[in-house]
């Protein structure tokens, strides 16, 4: 039993730091323009069939197909600001949410029409890694790894380089930012751009461990919505801790009660935490 | 034709919270499924009578939209959206594990039941009526808010709920009640399509983008309007069917419909009633 | 004196924001009938007392009685049931609802809570007092300041209040505007017997309406007063002008 | 010679017209105040010359250029330099990373540590605490870092608003000694000022606006005398 619920909390863990990397892009894009990226979910599953095109169809490892899918990733970013989000900043809420869901019906419907709904795999493996009595695949730990990593580049990003500040600046005051010198347009439009390089980088990530389909990303972007909410909307760090608290649970709920049950206590949680905390359960501010 | 009596019942009810209310509820379908899984239950598994079983599923609907809505019509803007999308896979996840409804795979009827009510043929057809008499009711039942003091109350929230407040209006009650009013409606059609239907799954009960597609329809006609909703479903409605139909769209309709939401987003945000009223003044008066 | 009935008592209010304190032991009376000027800086908590009066906040510490009930942490809704309404320093129109609409709203919800008939009745009637009516059925949004603020005193005018909170209500308005304001302020109270409650910056205005004058700095009760004795108070010209000696000392020290 | 000169300008919010017709001019090296009441229209014709808000009418120029329409974030890189009212401080950021910011400009960032030293040097307070977050700092201290944060993006115009506002007496004197320092050392400066007399003891030129226009202008010993300026402002 115990050694079980060690593995569980191991294989939540390694897996919950790529969901934290999926949440961070939700939670950056809304912490500096405060619009919630409906997209977000159809934005991954084009990172699991970028990685899947790369690796499978054109033989790239795919851990180097990751590269080419952030940069992928970043254009279409810039690409949705522009067209989509751009425009709405400064409407009503309803339009921010509306646009970006407009944009995941565009790239459901248009992925559905490439892909199919049916299954994917990107099929490739590179062993286990034993620690006593708990065997890992190389895989799990290898994209828990990249994901620290990517976390990593984004804190050094954000807390060290004058645009990664400039972008902090913007999204705490967007005027004295402008009077400061600083273009907030292209700094908003940065930031979407590296919002959704997150999130295909995530979605990368899960097509080298899961098999998966265009609707794929949907599961992931409520997942990602009850991370934003664990660890307070618009902080990076707390979508990382809200990232592995759920990775855990998933791994452990199921120790205990029927798997069926872990999407209903996700979700209750998190309409709990919004009502309770809504500043997340790491308090930012 | 079904469909466009139930998007039009749905986009109307929805109109009342997102619309009069300016609440922006992204899981309304919530109301539908939950009201048609007890409805259907009771008519399945308790051999209650569809019409008392229908009025159950509203009733049933309201009261979930009374608790739910008690807790997070606290919540503001992009807050309370979220939680009614995480209210909604909460329910559908929560339906998937309740063996009474049949868990995932839900329950179904024993089609002899139709004989009650004059044989398969017949009972589409008594259902259509009653659907039929349910969309005008739902928009009767808007026009009347619309004019009337808790109508009035519900605008003067939209505008400005701090406002609101101050003007005396007991904003946590009105609320309340216009999120309940609108998930009555929805409840009754839900117990209606799965009964014509003969059975009900998770799957079907709660699909989170037909919430979406119900604001989309009411973003088109024009928020707030009592038309709005009609026209904006009716439009939405035919635009989909002709889009299913044509072999060239079939396998975009999604992408089209999106494209097109992202228009009246952009370009177009107060729907197509907005659109002709600001116009002329005369319309103004004539499409509230 | 001591015959006055004080319809509003403010005592010791204290609100804190975070660390920062923005009224501290407020205490004052405002007696039935009356016109109650509250000046001060900008920043000096005269709003923030307004939002505690009326609901918006519920202060730290201290007390609010307003027609012998204490209303200290009521909601906004319950205290406007009570009989008092108010009008905001940046106008809270409801912009999509007609002019009309908006004074409707005030009419059926505040104090006397009138069925729509009715309410439409007084809130024509109302228009016509702050000489709006002709523009009933244009949008709220679709009006100049101005109008705007008449419109807002208007809403709350429809609830026939008790008590009515002005917050600059002469703000940003022509000398012509700021007159017309001030006759309505004085009719509302001579024909209406409202009592009034007003933040005001243009104290020329303020001289001439108000009764007595209370004056807020750095969140607290500093003078009070008739107007002539508010005018040469020499706190108050300190807070309004610069202390002359703070002036002098800083050229002294700059040269 | 002036650094700046706004001719008959316009504008507003929406569609509501604050400033009707404003002209106005600031002479390099000199102190220029603004004063008059609550809502006249200061912090808008200030927003407006940045390029926070657009102009609708007249024109801008700068150093004899035209910048009418340029982007606030354009006009801020090539000096005209606001520090706003109520500060906009980046308030999760600490005092370095905002005074960092303030130097964001290529022009500011190549004098980079020269006003680094000179912000140290006026505002020791400041030096004390450059890892605090300006959050939590009182509003003296957040009013230094305004400043501080100001001078750093190398202003050729510095203008500030309400530069007073909820400080304590003290506190203002320190600033306002500041700002004779700064005026002694070459900077243009344009103040808004609710703190009439003590704006007026240190400036060259005033303009006094009433209802979004110029209604009166001079040096600052003129308009300080004027008895319709005390009129305005207390009723007396």
């Amino acid at each position: 039993m115990l050694e079980q619920l060690l593995a569980s909390v191991i294989d939540g863990l390694l897996l919950g730091f790529i969901y934290g990397l999926a949440a961070m892009g939700l939670t950056l894009i809304f912490g500096v323009m405060e619009v919630i990226n409906l997209a977000h979910g159809p934005i991954m599953a084009l990172g699991m069939f970028g990685v899947y095109y790369l690796s499978m169809e054109m033989g790239l490892n795919p851990y180097l197909a990751l590269i080419l899918v952030a940069v992928l990733g970043m254009v279409l970013g810039l690409v949705i600001y522009g067209i989509a989000v751009h425009r709405i900043l400064d409407a009503p809420e309803l339009s921010s949410l509306l646009a970006t869901f407009s944009v995941n019906m565009m790239i459901i419907g248009l992925g559905t029409a490439f892909f199919t709904t049916s299954p994917y795999n990107v099929e490739f493996s590179m062993g286990s890694l034993s620690l006593g009595p708990i065997i890992l695949p190389w895989n799990r730990v290898a994209s828990a790894i990249i994901a620290v990593a990517a976390t990593a580049l984004l804190y050094f990003f954000l807390y060290r380089t004058p645009p990664g500040k400039a972008i902090r600046a913007v999204s705490q005051n967007r005027d004295a930012a402008e009077l400061m010198g600083i273009p907030s347009t292209t700094m908003l439009a940065l930031s979407f751009g590296i919002g959704s390089m997150l999130a295909t980088v995530a979605g990368g990530l899960v097509a080298t461990l899961f098999s998966f389909t265009i609707l794929s990303g949907a599961t992931y972007e409520l997942k990602s919505f009850v991370i934003v909410v664990l660890g307070g909307l618009g902080n990076p760090a707390g979508a990382l801790v809200g990232g592995l608290i759920l990775g855990v649970m998933e791994g452990v709920i199921p120790v205990f009660i029927e798997t069926s049950w872990v999407p209903v206590i996700e979700m209750v949680l998190f309409v709990l935490i919004l009502l309770v905390k809504p500043q997340g359960l790491l308090g930012a501010k | 034709m079904f469909s466009l009596l139930l998007v039009i019942t749905m986009a109307s009810s929805l109109n009342i919270i997102l619309g009069y209310t300016g609440y922006v509820s992204f899981g309304h379908i919530i109301f539908y499924g939950f009201g048609g899984y007890v409805g259907f239950y009771l008519i399945s598994q308790q051999g209650w009578s569809l019409w008392l079983a229908t009025l159950a599923g509203g009733i049933t609907a309201s009261l979930l939209a009374l608790m739910l809505g008690s807790a997070i019509l606290r919540l503001k803007g992009a807050y309370f959206a979220l939680s009614t999308i995480g209210a909604n896979v909460a329910m559908m996840a929560f339906i998937n594990n309740i063996t009474f409804f049949g868990g995932p795979t839900g329950l179904s009827l024993n089609y002899s039941i139709y004989q009650d009510y004059g044989g398969p043929a017949q009972a589409k057809w008594l259902i259509f009526y009653t659907l039929f008499g349910l969309a005008l009711v739902t928009v009767i039942t808007s026009f009347m808010v619309k004019f009337s003091k808790f109508g009035l109350g519900l605008m003067v929230i939209r505008e400005d709920e701090e406002a609101a407040k101050v003007l005396g209006v007991r904003t946590p009650l009105l609320k309340t009640q216009a999120y309940s009013l609108s998930a009555f409606f929805p409840g009754m059609a839900g117990v209606l399509f799965f009964f014509k239907n003969g059975s009900v799954e998770p799957n079907d009960a709660f699909p989170l983008h037909q919430s979406i597609e119900m604001i989309v329809m009411v973003m088109l006609g024009g928020q707030g309007t009592v038309l709005g909703p009609v026209i904006g479903a009716g439009a939405y409605e035919q635009l989909r069917s002709y889009l299913l139909t044509s072999d060239l769209f079939k396998d975009l309709q999604l992408a089209i419909a999106g494209l097109l939401l992202l228009l009246i987003v952009l370009f177009a945000p107060t729907g197509v009633i907005g659109w002709l009223r600001s116009r002329s003044n005369e319309l103004r008066r004539i499409l509230e | 004196m001591s015959q006055k009935e004080a319809i509003l008592q403010g005592r010791k209010i204290t609100k804190h924001f975070g660390g920062l304190a923005a009224n501290t032991d407020v205490t004052f009376n405002l007696y039935k009938g009356e016109i109650l000027g509250l000046i001060g800086p900008n920043g000096a908590g005269k709003t923030t007392l307004f939002n505690q009066v009326n609901g918006v906040f519920s202060p730290s510490e201290g007390e609010i009685i307003f027609r012998e009930v204490e209303i200290t942490k009521w909601p906004p809704y319950k205290i406007s049931s009570l009989g008092m309404a108010r009008t905001h320093q940046i106008v809270r129109p409801l912009k999509e609802l007609t002019v009309l609409d908006n004074v409707i709203a005030g009419a059926c919800f505040g104090h006397q809570n009138h069925p729509l008939g009715k309410a439409k009745e007084i809130a024509e009637e109302v228009l016509d007092f702050v000489k709006l009516v002709e523009r009933r059925n244009m949008l709220a949004g679709s009006l100049n300041v101005a109008q705007k603020k008449r419109l807002e005193m208007a809403r709350a005018l429809a609830a026939n209040p008790v008590l009515l909170l002005l917050d600059e209500v002469l703000a940003g308005l022509n000398p012509a505007e700021i007159d017309g304001m001030i006759e309505v302020v004085q009719r509302i109270r001579n024909e209406r017997g409202i009592s009034i409650f007003m933040i005001e910056h243009v104290m020329r205005a303020l001289m001439t309406v108000s009764d007595r004058i209370i004056m807020l700095d750095y969140g607290r009760l500093i003078a009070e007063g008739t107007p002539e004795e508010i005018v040469n108070n020499p706190q108050v010209i300190e807070a309004y002008l610069g202390d002359p000696k703070l002036a002098e000392k800083l050229m002294q020290g700059g040269a | 010679m002036a650094v700046l000169e706004v001719k008959n300008v316009s504008s507003g919010y929406g569609e509501v017209q604050i400033l009707w017709d404003v002209s106005l001019q600031l002479e390099k090296g000199k102190l220029t105040s603004m004063v008059g009441g609550n809502g006249v229209g200061k912090t808008t014709l200030m927003r407006t010359i940045v390029g926070l808000l657009k102009p609708w009418q007249g024109s801008i120029m700068f150093n004899g250029k035209e910048v009418t329409k340029l982007s606030a974030h354009t006009k801020a890189a090539e000096g005209i330099v606001l520090v706003p009212e109520g500060r906009q401080l980046f308030t999760d950021m600490t005092v370095y990373e905002n005074l960092e910011l303030g130097a964001f400009s290529p022009r500011a960032k190549a004098n980079f540590s020269r006003n680094l030293e000179m912000v140290y040097e006026m505002f020791p307070r400041i030096k004390e605490r450059l890892n605090q977050l300006t959050g939590t700092m009182s509003g003296g201290e957040q009013q230094m870092v305004a400043v501080g944060r100001g001078l750093m993006a190398q202003p050729e115009i510095l203008m500030i608003d309400e530069l007073s506002l909820g400080l304590s007496p003290l506190l203002v004197l320190d600033l306002f000694q500041i700002l004779l320092r700064l005026k002694g050392e070459g900077y243009t400066i344009l103040l808004v000022e609710q703190n009439v007399q003590m704006a007026l003891a240190i400036s060259d030129y005033a303009y006094v606006v009433a209802d979004g226009k110029i209604e009166l202008q001079g040096t600052s010993k003129e308009v300080a005398n004027n008895a319709h300026v005390r009129e305005a402002y207390l009723g007396i």
